[in-house]
């Protein structure tokens, strides 16, 4: 089994061999022996080489996001098939909200802070929303060209709602 | 003297179960009141009764006093613990009390009104002798005004504040005049809804303070004595989120000098009970009284692992009228404690509230490790409350071991559901300069979060990746459905795959 | 003198995730081992290294002398930590450590092996001036040689124990001549089976005695320690099950005189790091010694909390060849502290292991609390070890709040899957006989279960049992599927009742 | 909705009104309101005039056993067809195990102290076994006459193997 692991725009192949449940991986030049179990819901125990890693899972494949010792680390991780697809048609599974700037909360929107096509970088305040009797900035996520806001000052948005789409 | 039988907990979250645990230590029956949405909470659940008070807005159940006093007098109750937040700090709530017949288990309705104005307090306190940081305590309506007083005290930086404030809200620094007008509109904007009441004053910025506080305890008898320091510097948006006891750089010389102030602040507004007199403490350690805080803290179990106290039992006692069991030359410190808070709250997103169900928790254990929290494996973190979902706390012979501990046991707590404080705490109490002790109270924003170290692309990661994806294909043991629903696993023929392989190659 | 950077801990459950969490306030490294049912078990997912050593027998796995030093090599540890129970108290394996270059933490493989024969141990103290228990040191084959021992030391009652004993295993009394040769064959067909070595001596009877033990620590400089006392009288078959520091009963000066009789005794057998030398106490107070436990105690948590200090890495710290931080006029007891062992037993028939899946857990917490557990909420409880779950522990200013937050605690604690010894510490914790300090070794066997509260039938208890059977039917709320399984919810149709009641009448 | 709750030999019947969610319950002359709810798999939350119970469910309906406070209860409590039911036919639901002694645990037996046709009463020794190195006596969970004994000394049995009958 091969799956493969993106590097910035690259993906790098990984290769895995289970020898009776105990996988042989090998990731560059480096060959790792693992011992992966699920311990409960989202927990995993992971031996390699002996190393213990207690992993918890947020978001499964394929852009997987885990934890070991309160670390996230967040990985594209394909398939042969799905590898094949996205040199094929580009991305095609895009990352959830990934341009999509959406309400961590329901709240009330304050003020915008941004225009349709203004360029904005990560970690620029977009909009100001109240919620939990605090002023909460929401910020870009991603660089990127603001192409779409949703909403305006005053309005009460739900959880997950969506606020403004960058490109 | 009234022996206290029987405890409404006029709050919910953690410190209404901390409390209901001191009760029932104390064999006092415990009266738990909730919101439509905390019918399972744990207060809810540990508490020996419970009633039903409103709907989920605070305004229309924790905050509503007529229902509390009322459920109160029915269950038989003869006491009643405001905890923190709510109706802690509210003259009006603790009158309704007294006058209902109840002990209010804190200090008297007056005293909280003259401390819970900052702008009468700091009147009270320079009377008494007490350092308050230069400033004016009257109200500030326009800029012209304020642009007077500012010149008074010998000009900018200046620090805005609400004047029935707390918790950060309606605070704004004030750097230069141009940024004047824009920074009053905004914090008494900011304080109207926090608390109902624009009241802005001015007080001169103290650069680079540390946040010290004292703990006090009164009884009726006017015996008063000062429990040592918490070192609160550690803030993000002007909310603690880690405390300790004592602080790393406070000398003895200096701790007793507070101690006594605070003991003589509380004196001069006629306290009674635990409370919290808060001093800015300069580079030079010059100290200045910044507002007393008639309750418990949030903070408050630093001090009583440290000093082997337990204040919410003794709060009992003194509103009972009994005398102080403690003398002031008998408190003895022993090693060092830190608490974290951990906050339903994304630390990546500038600390956005992160609401959802809890759906899997472990909270750390072992020595010296206390955890006081108000959620359970089942809880829903929702946007009507304050978003503190735990206060940890550890114990070490030294400051050293105590943040030992705390590394260990935040890297033991494991929360699903939402996002928490807790790579954010874990990376300050790693941080050199935390641990060597040099912070103040812009330490928060000097450093989160460029002090996270880089994650190294490291191939054993990248293994246990290729491991997870493997066993979620393969064994496809998704017990609770939670997978499946996320991502099929993929089944690609092979005819399929040759297919695709044959489109690339004509491309 | 070597510094340790990595330890394998050559142990499982409770006391291996508690030497672990030492490890990692320390910043050393830890290597776990794990038998073929334990590769989920807690301490495998907190280590940071595991290896599986072999199959779920310990004589296969944990006992597996030659496999664990081979792990420690293999790892690059520098030390083995044995915790208690399993090798910890093996001569042989002290040695082997050594011989493979590693650290061995706990005292060498000649002071374990003399205090390991409770026959030569016994000897030795006698010569070191340790008061002992009349009684014989030569080994016990026949019942004639027994008889005439017994008279040389004044007659019955006599206890017959096993000399490689521990645990109770092997432990009779013996009261009359008649009872003299089944004990003798029971003792010994026990202790073969426990220890593979079927030795029998024989004491003298203390009657009604406390076991009250001394903590000691030693370095390798000959600087030796007491660390107060621990009262371990509650027992059930022998074994410990509350343990508190320090004893209700001791007066300053005989605890003073078990001290020095303690470092005394660890002085005569050359001792090096943690160890307890445990006493009987008689109604007069006069102290016995019974045998010293060269590692480790189960019950050693309550000695860190009320002293303020870490016992692991204490002896980590003295196995490394550091001299003793602790002087003796420097320790500092504080308050009270009680540990409960919570076994996976049931204690309403008569302890009988109870094996299982763990299927919701939910700790104690809050103040003073503190849980050391080696289960998980998805722990199975097994045949092949010690059925100990976790040890609660608490701590107050005085024994009266020590032990009013333990029945908190008790209360607190949720476990469903297995029956464990919960009730039976809480109806212990809450007899006056305990509350007041009146009690010996006798205390269980004279009050359980018969000291059990009668339940009342309450008409709100009836009210809540309709309430869940009314839930059941109507509510269907099972999410597991759990009660589905296990009862269908009856539907009975109008006319299958009307047909019954006409059976009825007929009848 | 009747329910029928055993005392000794008697049922007393039990009186649930629903009125949106709260729970009228009558049990003789003593009338309770209840707010009874889920809390997770078997805990459950329930308010009876306003004391919180908090009750962990051990084993379901009819014969039930739960815990308040690590008290333990156990009640029969029948619905109206079960009750009748029993009345014509008899105890045709068994208590589980009630006369049956099974074992606690896999272990080795070392000893049967009692013979068939005995007189036991209950909490005396029947036999001796032996698990997790430790010598366990296995007692009479009822006074009852030793019906017939399944095992032998020296035969090795699993977890809740019959080892004795009573009745």
């Amino acid at each position: 089994m091969v799956y493969y692991i993106r590097k910035g725009e690259a993906f790098f192949p990984v290769e895995v061999e289970d020898r009776n449940g105990i996988l042989w991986i090998r990731v560059g030049e480096t060959l790792f022996q693992l011992d992966p179990r699920r311990v409960a819901n989202e927990q995993y125990s992971v031996l390699v080489n002996g190393k213990s890693f207690f992993v918890e899972l947020v978001h499964p494949a394929p852009e997987m996001v885990f934890k070991i010792d309160q670390q996230e680390y967040a990985l594209t991780v394909l398939n042969e098939r799905q590898k094949i697809e996205r040199e094929i048609f580009g991305r095609t599974e895009r990352v959830h909200g990934h341009g999509e700037v959406r309400a961590p909360m329901p709240g009330l929107i304050l003020r915008v802070e941004v225009q349709v096509g203004e360029e904005v970088t990560i970690g620029q305040p977009l909009l100001i929303m109240e919620a939990m009797k605090m002023e909460n900035e929401i910020r870009a996520p991603i660089d990127g060209v603001v192409k779409e806001i949703v909403v305006e000052p005053h309005q009460a948005v739900e959880k997950e709602d969506l606020l403004i789409r960058l490109e | 003297m009234k022996r206290i039988r029987k405890v409404l907990i006029a709050n919910r979250g953690e410190i209404a179960v901390r409390i209901i645990r001191s009760c029932k230590e104390l064999d006092v029956s415990t009266v738990a009141v909730f919101s439509e949405v905390d019918r399972l909470s744990p207060h809810v659940l540990m508490a020996d009764e419970a009633y039903p008070i409103g709907p989920a807005p605070s305004s229309r159940s924790y905050l509503n006093m007529e229902k509390i006093i009322a459920v109160a007098l029915e269950s038989g109750a003869d006491a009643v613990h405001p905890g923190y937040g709510f109706l802690a700090e509210n003259p009006t709530f603790a009158r309704k009390v007294s006058e209902a017949g109840l002990i209010f288990i804190g200090p008297s309705a007056e005293t909280i009104r003259m401390m819970g104005s900052k702008t009468e307090s700091r009147k009270i306190m320079q009377e008494a002798g007490v350092p308050v940081v230069p400033g004016t305590t009257r109200a500030i309506k326009r800029v012209a005004e304020a642009q007077a007083i500012i010149e008074s005290i010998g000009g900018y930086p200046v620090m805005l504040k609400a004047a029935a404030g707390g918790g950060g809200k309606g605070m704004r620094i004030v750097r230069k005049a141009e940024e004047l007008p824009r920074a009053l509109e905004a914090g008494r904007s900011e304080a109207l809804k926090a608390f109902g009441d624009d009241t802005i004053y001015i007080e001169k910025l103290v650069e680079s303070p540390k946040h010290i506080e004292i703990q006090i305890l009164a009884d009726h008898e006017g015996h008063i004595v000062h429990l040592w320091e918490r070192d609160c510097s550690i803030q993000r948006r002007h909310q603690k989120v880690i405390e300790e006891c004592p602080s790393a750089i406070l000398p003895p010389e200096v701790r007793a000098r507070m101690g006594a102030t605070a003991v003589q602040a509380a004196r001069a507004c006629g306290y009674v009970n635990a409370g919290t007199v808060e001093f800015l403490v300069d580079e030079n350690l010059n100290f200045y009284f910044l507002e007393m805080n008639t309750r418990l803290q949030v903070e408050h179990p630093v001090t009583e692992m440290v000093l082997g106290i337990d204040l919410v039992k003794l709060q009992i006692q003194v509103a009972e009228g009994s005398p102080l069991p403690l003398r002031q030359e008998a408190i003895q410190a022993r090693g060092h404690a830190i608490e974290c808070r951990i906050y339903a709250e994304d630390p990546f997103h500038n600390f956005a509230p992160s609401t959802g169900r809890i759906q899997y928790l472990k909270h750390p254990e072992g020595p010296g490790v206390r955890l006081d929290s108000g959620i359970a494996s089942h809880s829903e973190i929702t946007m009507y409350y304050d978003p503190l979902m735990a206060k940890l706390i550890t114990w070490g012979s030294n400051r050293r071991e105590a943040i030992a501990r705390m590394i260990r046991a935040l890297k033991e707590y494991q929360v699903h559901g939402v996002r928490t404080t807790i790579p954010f705490c874990l990376a300050v109490l790693q941080h050199p300069d935390f641990q060597e002790g040099r912070f103040n109270t812009g330490f928060v924003d000097a450093c989160w979060p460029d002090c996270l170290p880089e994650v190294s692309g490291d191939e054993a990661v990248d293994a246990v990746a290729a491991a997870l994806r493997y066993l979620q294909e393969q064994q496809k043991v998704y017990q609770d459905g939670h997978f499946v629903s996320r991502e099929r696993p993929p089944q690609p023929s092979a005819w399929k795959i040759r297919g695709l392989k044959e489109m690339m190659r004509e491309r």
